[in-house]
């Protein structure tokens, strides 16, 4: 009775699915040439280069705007972009740029010396994201247009650290953004998804939280590396599941992705075609304890756990693409140096300092906090959980989201016991991270063990004030013993910074100052076979 | 009839503004600060309060409550902090996706679940009967977010044959904007090639979501068949001589149809709400992803709209069935 | 003699069940020739419509034939095919449904089911399917052949827009549109009020004398067979006891059951003995008003909010030691009137005066002691006790709520009423389901004179019972009445049975008393036509029985 | 009827007192054991139930289920030694799919519990009271209803913090309202029965009726929705789980294990398959059990 109905439905099915097969594209040609797919997992919610920056936001804002120099090469070097030159003084508190003469915004308008001082103008007033880097040493009517090429910086004290921050300081059109003003918002609102720059790409389409297209620029001043190979554009395509990356990945519908688990690059690597990229990177991992509340305030039990730590284990949680920290600050940093004596798995002498602490026995619960949905925090936190069982120390993991963690952090009071805490440094001065255990960090979630040493701090300070360089190499060697002789931290490990992408896609450069997953769009091409 | 639409306009926005203060006292009862989550890591204190105040976050939650009702009123609900635009405007680029697969979920699960559902009550404790009790039976069971993934290794990386995620290729330009559905917008253009991209990306997806779906719709209008087939009044048929065939398809089934529909109302509002786990896995970008990553960075205001905007078509739907039943059921039209 | 339309020989059926197969048809043996009119009667459970059913191929489910056949026109049909009944079902024998509301389609119009039917049958006889308009054509016919008015408007409306009895006048339409060979009547009109029950039986008789139709018929009423049928068979049990010309059956019944079941029909012609009594023993005093209400009114909003006068202004005064007879049909308001008594319903306006206390104003604790006083016995003892309770949790019940017994004095109490009603003690334990419905009823009145009242309530007590249960219900009703001295009101649809027991009695319509008076006077004189005629379909029945009982 | 038996004058046993009770029992096992797939439910329920009681005792590797790490041993496919495979943490995905049955188990318990614990009371009393109270009970009730449970409780446990208990406690919130709505749908049914107009005819207080008349006659529906939330809750607390909001580590439970394990898919299927087949195995038990108790409780199937 109801044959004719299954065949129906059957054929109407059948029908469906042959439809549908769509073939696996490679990367994607156009007419203009060949686009370039990089498979992300975190959307660009705010372009605007003052506002905002995080890794896949900088990527794109590298792409589309120039700054005054730029970091380029491993180890990172600030190299000449904007300013093709440039002096300080004496007292080190006045910086001169003489800005290249070609260089034009994306719709024909030349980059001036007014320009860069609206665009840091604007930085500092808007108070935003990048904002914290030289507000304290930088007013906006420091910044001065000398003549039309020439810009000069007036700091308030000397600073070593600022020229390591002006490659993240971009410069805007001022001309576009103050059209696009919208109640002296400086030009917040429009510049969210468009852009008044100067760089290697210009916008295409920009689906927010789907994907982000950058057109390159033909006649962009700086010229391209690649020459004619230049690629057409750059999409950054959001793929949030590691799995769906892979798959992308393997499928070619993307060229290139980051964040792929470490076990996923393990694997993938023997895939032919594919390429990995394995770079020691600048981002270091620490258990920042509560060293002011707590049973972790005493230093012996913070000591047993430092000497507890399964160090190898940390390396393989990344399937060895880590390296151990020998310091608080990373290899990659100037003024880096391996520091004697920093803990390593140890039981006997954590056991010794155990005996030494107010808990002699342990028989104590400590909370780990960590980012919830961060693979690895986890993972390490299961790790001290294992290690710590030696102690006779429970481990209570409590994953957080990120606001509330930071919220809970920024109080002595309400501070977990135990944090995990990856930190990039944002420049490759040791200040960067230094800073971190100064006692005016307290509040900022990397300070989240509210490190209290006078002498550090002062030594800090000093460091920062001078501009001789042995000087304050020799004050952060010092700076280093001394915190990992207090241990506010279980000194972790470096990551490596990894991509996955296709062997066609050339001119790969590395840079460790960069964020986890950033890459520089501007000399990557595509190598047709 | 003017007094009838009044009041369910009234009962509307009502439960509207209900899930407005339910939802918006609950989400406020976190300590977390979205304030310090866009100011950035390494932000000072001082550049939080900036942000905090340019969001209102430094206000009483009374009055903060207060402010965001009045702004609701007028159609404003608020502004994202992560994305730092209009939740509107935002809800309004990601609903028509969401929609769109939840239509074509919803369409998937009607046309197989009550076909199916139909044959296993004729066909009762038959071999069909089997099938279709383990389908919707696991179907309800399986957690859609594992069958998403199994079905992406499997036809995605495995065979090949569909896309793992997403609506469109990358460097396939959408159809001009019209509804926001790319299966309509490309009809509309006349593209079919397009349309047959889109619906090649939609099906996965659809699939996983109208699965539960199905499920529920065939196992209701099964067992509304089976009491229907039972019903004296389809005795009455037999028994006057009218073909089983026509009994099944014309009589029965638009009388068990009556608790199908109410059932798919429901499952309307279930599918977007699952829409939260199903558009993670397939990267769909709709309102469930948005309200994901929005709760993730405990940026409540898109939660909010999107929890209302849910609720919004939810209660929309259900206006819908009401109405088809009473279309369908005669003794319901004179109420 | 050409060969019988229908004969079922020697036809035995189970069911199984859970505990076994039940014989539910035990060696049946029928003819029914063309022409012929043929009525079975027996009570519920008694297998009849299981018989008509198999005869149809609609037997219930898991039943198995496990001997005889069943001919229909030299063919046997015992066991056909879903396909060979095709041409058979509903073409050759058709059927008239007992609930009219529930065998309509609500979902299609009554001129489509009717001429889908229609279509249904040209396609069998291989005539083609007529065009649209000719099967409405003869649709409206038909309507009109069945007496109904403004067929042509019919033809678009819905059952739910049609009262119960032009509902079975759609369905005996429908039962007629494939010209049946054989009709089948299932308790055609069982479901109807009683007035309605009459026009519908003449209907029928009409029909099946100028379509000179060949008609089995079944029901539970006698007087509905014997204005039917000319041959009668009787069922008892899965069994037919007794079959014959149903003059014959019902003017000289052989078997026992059959002599019962003619008895237990209340004889509507019957002086009641206490008429006599009471004249023998003259009234010595001043009856003792034992409850009264004044102007009682009920008022309910529809859903369309338009008011409904449910009741409507009623005065009545029962006397102390009475039977208090409400009579009227479904929808006379007499239902709501004795909630309101009892005040389980508000009443709008109006006071009840019990025992000289206005109890309209009670509330609270002093309405629940007066509940010990007045007690309320349903229409429906099968929904009327809790099936998750035992029959002793529920006859306790009261005690408990009412009084601080003991469990122990509880227990014996419940047994000592289960004597009273003439129930095994040991049923305590057992649950409703367990129980037949006359057990059932008893049970119920069990728990209704568990507290002492004074006043019982009898909402239809018997109408969903058999007959021959009612018969003994009612007795032993008037027996618990003399051993505990109670006043009763008795409400009930059935003229018959008020003659038989009430002194006072109350004519209701539309929520309105329309007669009031002696029982006596008012059935000896009608004064209202609307009374005549309920007096007269309750003649029906009585006089087929009276046959028997006289003769 | 006239001649009754008088023969209850010695104390009946347990098995005659009960007799009707024991024949419902029997007739319900029997209903049930001829429905293959409402075995199939009873076993998968029992074999969970018993994991959750012993689990813990009987894995090859009860460490493994206290978050031991073996970085020795990662992600080994499923062998004799290692049944379902180790997971990324060296950890045997057996022992800690076996463990996760208690952890599940008490989810489906409190979630259920607390849902009908605070549904079942107000849906009676709206179903049973109207007026004022119904409409306000009933108002809020469609309130969470209208607003699909999952998005509800994201957004409380987005709001609360992720973690076992607000997951749970998230999942309570937005269950109740389905017990209010089953319950008076119900109650408003069984209010109109004849034995409830009769219990009040007799003078019953309003908590009596509810007690003895009302819930009574409510609870076979209720313990079937309850056996399958059973089911519904685990899965809702994986969905939870999966969007990273479930479960801290390194508690063995099961969605938690499919969240961590969909980046590793699909090179080590085996980590997400065995806790998702876990989930959906457990849950297709409660559910097909629920069914099975629909079968035989719910008098609309009921044939006979």
């Amino acid at each position: 009775m109801f044959g004719t109905v299954i065949r129906n439905i059957v054929l109407a099915g059948l029908l469906a699915s042959s439809v549908l097969a769509a073939p696996a594209q490679a990367f994607e040609r156009t007419d203009n040439g060949n686009v370039i797919v990089f498979g992300g997992r975190q959307a660009i919610p705010v372009l605007d280069p003052h506002i905002r920056y995080d890794w896949s936001t900088r990527m794109i804002q590298q792409g589309v705007y120039d700054a005054l120099v730029k970091y380029e090469g491993d180890p990172a070097v600030v190299k000449p972009w904007l300013a093709e030159k440039w002096e300080t003084s004496e007292d080190g508190k006045t910086w001169t740029f003489h800005l290249v003469k070609n260089a034009k915004f994306h719709n024909g308008d030349p980059v001036t010396a007014e320009a860069v001082r609206y665009s840091f103008e604007r930085g500092l007033k808007l108070n935003k994201g990048v904002a914290w880097m030289l507000k304290d040493f930088l007013a906006p009517e420091g910044v001065s247009v000398v003549d039309d090429y020439t810009v000069k910086f007036e700091l308030k004290a000397p600073y070593a650290p600022f020229l390591s921050f002006l490659p993240w300081w971009f410069v805007v059109n001022p001309a576009q953004v103050k059209a696009n003003e919208v109640d002296g918002d400086y030009g917040q609102k429009w510049l969210t998804d468009n852009e008044a720059g100067s760089g290697p790409f210009k916008l295409g389409r920009w689906e927010p939280n789907v994907l982000y297209e950058v057109e390159s620029v033909a006649d962009y001043w700086k010229r391209w590396p690649q020459g004619e190979n230049r690629p057409a554009g750059v999409i950054y395509r959001i793929i949030r599941e590691p799995a769906a990356q892979k798959a992308a990945l393997q499928r070619g519908e993307a060229d290139i992705v980051e964040g792929l688990t470490s076990d996923d690059y393990v694997q993938i690597e023997k895939v032919p075609g594919i390429v990995i990229q394995n770079h020691k990177g600048m981002t270091t991992f620490g258990i920042k304890f509560n060293t002011q509340k707590g049973p972790t305030a005493d230093i012996n039990l913070r000591k047993a756990i430092a000497y507890a730590m399964d160090y190898d284990a940390l390396v393989g949680v990344y399937n060895g693409a880590a390296s151990l920290e020998t310091s608080p600050l990373p290899d990659a940093m100037k003024g880096h140096i391996e520091v004697p004596g920093i803990p390593r798995k140890d039981l006997a002498k954590a056991k010794e300092f155990l005996a030494k602490s107010a808990y002699p026995n342990g028989g104590i619960t400590l909370d780990y906090v960590h980012v919830a949905g961060l693979e690895e925090a986890r993972r390490i936190g299961l790790v001290l959980l294992d290690n710590l069982k030696a102690l006779n120390i429970g481990v209570n993991i409590k994953p957080e989201q990120w606001p509330n963690m930071v919220a809970a952090g920024s109080k002595v009071e309400t501070s977990p016991n135990m944090t995990s805490v990856f930190t990039t440094p944002i420049s490759t001065d040791p200040d960067a991270v230094a800073y971190q255990y100064h006692k005016n960090s307290w509040g900022q979630y990397y300070a989240m063990a509210f490190y209290d040493n006078a002498d550090v701090s002062a030594m800090i300070d000093k460091a920062r004030g001078s501009t001789n360089w042995d000087e304050r190499a020799k004050l952060y060697a010092d700076i280093q013993k001394q915190i990992v002789a207090d241990q506010p931290e279980v000194f972790g490990m470096l990551q490596n910074r990894r991509w996955a992408h296709q062997s066609y896609l050339q001119g790969f450069n590395f840079s460790p100052v960069r964020f986890t997953g950033e890459v520089d769009l501007y000399p990557l091409w595509i190598k047709e076979e | 009839m003017l007094t009838f639409t009044l009041r369910k306009l009234l009962t509307v926005a009502g439960t509207m503004l209900g899930i407005a203060v339910l939802t918006f006292v609950i989400t406020n009862i976190a300590p977390g600060d979205p304030a310090r989550l866009v100011a950035g890591p390494n932000a000072t204190e001082d550049m939080v309060a900036t942000i905090r105040t340019e969001y209102g976050l430094d206000r009483p939650m009374i009055e903060q409550f207060a402010i965001y009702m009045k702004d609701l009123v007028t159609g404003d609900f608020g502004t994202s902090i992560v994305s730092t635009r209009p939740v509107l405007d935002e809800l309004l680029r990601y609903a028509p996706a969401t929609i769109e697969l939840v239509l074509v979920a919803m369409l998937l699960g009607i046309f197989v679940g009550v076909p199916l559902g139909m044959l296993s009550a004729v066909y009762k404790d038959g071999p069909i009967d089997h099938f279709t009790r383990i389908l919707s039976i696991s179907g309800v069971a399986i957690p859609a977010f594992w069958f998403g993934i199994l079905m992406q290794l499997y036809f995605s990386v495995d065979l090949g044959w569909l896309p793992v995620s997403g609506r469109l290729p990358l460097v396939t330009r959408p159809p001009e904007f019209i509804t926001g559905s790319l299966l309509i917008d490309s009809l509309l253009a006349g593209n079919f090639k397009t349309f047959n991209t889109a619906l090649s990306y939609i099906i996965l997806p659809a699939i996983v979501l109208s699965f539960p779906c199905l499920a529920s719709i065939l196992r209701v209008n099964r067992a509304e068949m089976i009491e229907v087939l039972q019903s004296d009044y389809i005795v009455a048929a037999r028994a006057h001589g009218i073909s089983s065939r026509r009994i099944v398809i014309c009589y029965a089934l638009k009388n068990a149809l009556l608790p199908t529909l109410a059932m798919i109302g429901l499952r309307f509002g279930w599918m977007l709400g699952s829409t939260v786990l199903v558009e993670t896995v397939f990267d769909w970008p709709g309102i469930g992803l948005y309200a994901v990553s929005s709760a993730l960075a405990s940026d409540f205001k898109p939660v909010i709209g999107v929890t209302l905007l849910i609720g919004f078509l939810f209660i929309i739907t259900n206006t819908l069935v009401d109405l088809a039943y009473a279309w369908i059921d005669p003794r319901l039209r004179r109420a | 003699m050409s060969t019988p339309l229908l004969d079922i020989k020697d036809y035995s059926l189970d069911i199984g069940t859970f505990d076994g197969p039940v014989h539910v048809l035990k060696g049946i043996n029928l003819t029914v020739n063309r022409g012929d009119t043929l009525g079975i009667v027996g009570e519920s459970g008694s297998g009849k419509t299981v018989l008509v059913r198999s005869v149809m191929g609609i037997g219930p489910k898991g039943s198995e034939v496990t001997q005889g056949q069943i001919t229909f026109d030299g063919q046997d049909i015992t066991r056909l095919t879903e396909k060979a009944w095709g041409n058979i079902r509903g073409i050759r024998i058709s059927m008239i449904f007992q609930d009219p509301m529930t065998y309509l389609n609500p979902l299609f119009t009554i001129g489509q089911q009717i001429s889908d039917v229609i279509a249904a049958h040209q396609r069998a006889s291989g005539e083609g399917v007529a065009s649209k308009s000719a099967r409405r054509a003869r649709t409206v016919e038909l309507l009109d052949q069945v007496g109904m008015r403004d067929p042509d408007q019919l033809f678009d409306q819905y059952p739910h827009q049609l009262s119960g009895g032009m509902r079975q006048r759609v369905l005996i339409a429908m039962a007629l549109a494939g010209k049946p060979e054989l009709l089948i009547a299932d308790e055609p009109t069982t479901a109807l009020d009683v007035t309605v029950q009459a026009q519908v039986l003449d209907l029928i008789k009409s029909l099946v004398e100028k379509l000179n139709l060949t008609v089995v018929m079944i029901s539970h009423d006698i007087g509905a067979i014997a204005t039917i049928a000319t041959r009668c068979a009787v069922m008892y049990k899965g069994e037919i006891v007794e079959q014959g010309a149903t003059a014959d059956i019902l003017g000289n019944p052989q078997h026992a059951y059959t002599k019962q079941l003619l008895a237990a029909v209340p004889d509507i012609e019957a002086e009641p003995k206490r008429v006599a009594a009471a004249a023998a023993e003259p009234k010595t005093e001043k009856p003792v008003k034992l409850l009264e209400a004044h102007d009682l009114t009920k008022i309910y909003k529809s859903q369309s909010g338009e008011p409904f006068t449910a009741v409507d202004k009623v005065n009545l005064s029962v006397a102390k030691g009475e039977i208090f007879g409400v009579v009227g049909e479904s929808g006379s308001g007499k239902s709501t009137l004795a909630r309101m008594l009892l005040r389980l319903i508000e009443p709008t306006s109006g006071d009840i005066i019990f025992d000289g206390q206005n109890i309209s104003g009670l509330n609270g604790e002093p309405l629940r002691q007066m509940r010990r006083h007045m007690q309320f016995v349903f229409q429906n003892p099968h929904s009327a006790l809790n099936g998750r309770h035992t029959i002793g949790d529920a006859i306790g019940e009261p005690l408990r709520i009412q009084t601080n017994m003991s469990k122990r004095d509880i227990e014996a109490r419940v047994e000592a009423l289960l004597d009273i009603v003439q129930l095994p003690r040991m049923f305590k334990y057992r649950y409703p389901h367990e129980l037949s419905g006359g057990q059932k009823q008893r049970v119920c009145i069990a728990r209704a004179i568990a507290l002492n009242p004074r006043l019982l309530i009898l909402d239809e007590p018997t109408s969903a019972l058999d007959i021959s249960v009612q018969a003994q219900v009612l007795e032993f009703l008037q027996q618990v009445r003399a051993e505990l001295d109670l006043t009763y009101v008795f409400i009930s649809h059935d003229l018959a049975v008020i003659r038989q027991i009430c002194d006072q009695t109350i004519v209701m319509k539309r929520g309105q008393i329309v007669e009031q008076g002696d029982t006596e006077k008012i059935f000896l004189s009608p004064a209202e036509d609307y009374t005549r005629a309920l007096i007269e379909s309750g003649r029906k029945t009585s006089r087929a029985a009276n046959i028997g009982a006289t003769g | 009827m006239s001649n009754i038996e008088q023969t209850a004058t010695r104390p009946l046993s347990f098995r005659e007192r009960n007799a009707s009770q024991i024949r419902q029992m029997r007739l319900y096992a029997h209903m049930f054991r001829g429905s293959f797939s409402s075995m199939l439910g009873l076993t998968l329920v029992v074999v969970f139930l018993i994991l959750a009681a012993i689990g813990p005792y009987i894995v090859p590797y009860p460490e493994d289920t206290r978050g031991a790490v073996h970085m020795a041993a990662r992600l080994l496919p499923p062998s004799a030694e290692h049944w379902f495979g180790t997971d990324e943490m060296g950890a045997d995905i057996f022992s800690r799919v076996i463990a996760g049955a208690r952890t599940s188990l008490w989810i489906g318990i409190v979630i259920t519990g607390l849902g009908a614990l605070i549904g079942v009371p107000l849906g009676i009393i709206a179903g049973y009271k109207g007026g004022l109270l119904r409409a306000c009970i009933m108002r809020v009730t469609e309130l969470f209803l209208a607003v699909p449970g999952l998005a509800l409780a994201l957004a409380i446990v987005a709001s609360l913090g992720p973690g076992l208990t607000n997951c749970m406690i998230a999942l309570a919130i937005v269950w109740w309202p389905g017990y209010v709505r089953l319950v008076e749908a119900k109650t408003l049914s069984v209010k109109e029965e004849l034995f409830v107009e009769s219990a009040r005819s007799i003078g019953a207080k309003t908590p009596w009726i509810l007690w003895h008349h009302i819930l009574p006659n409510c609870m076979s529906p209720i313990i079937v929705k309850m056996s399958m939330d059973m089911g519904m809750a685990i899965l809702a607390a994986a969905g939870l789980g999966f969007i990273g909001l479930g479960a801290p580590p390194p508690a063995p439970e099961w969605g938690a294990m499919v969240s961590v394990a969909r980046s590793y898919m699909p090179d080590w299927w085996w980590y997400s398959f065995f806790p998702g087949a876990a989930i959906f195995l457990t849950v297709l038990g409660f559910n097909l059990l629920g069914d099975g108790l629909r079968d035989i409780l719910d008098p609309r199937s009921r044939t006979r």
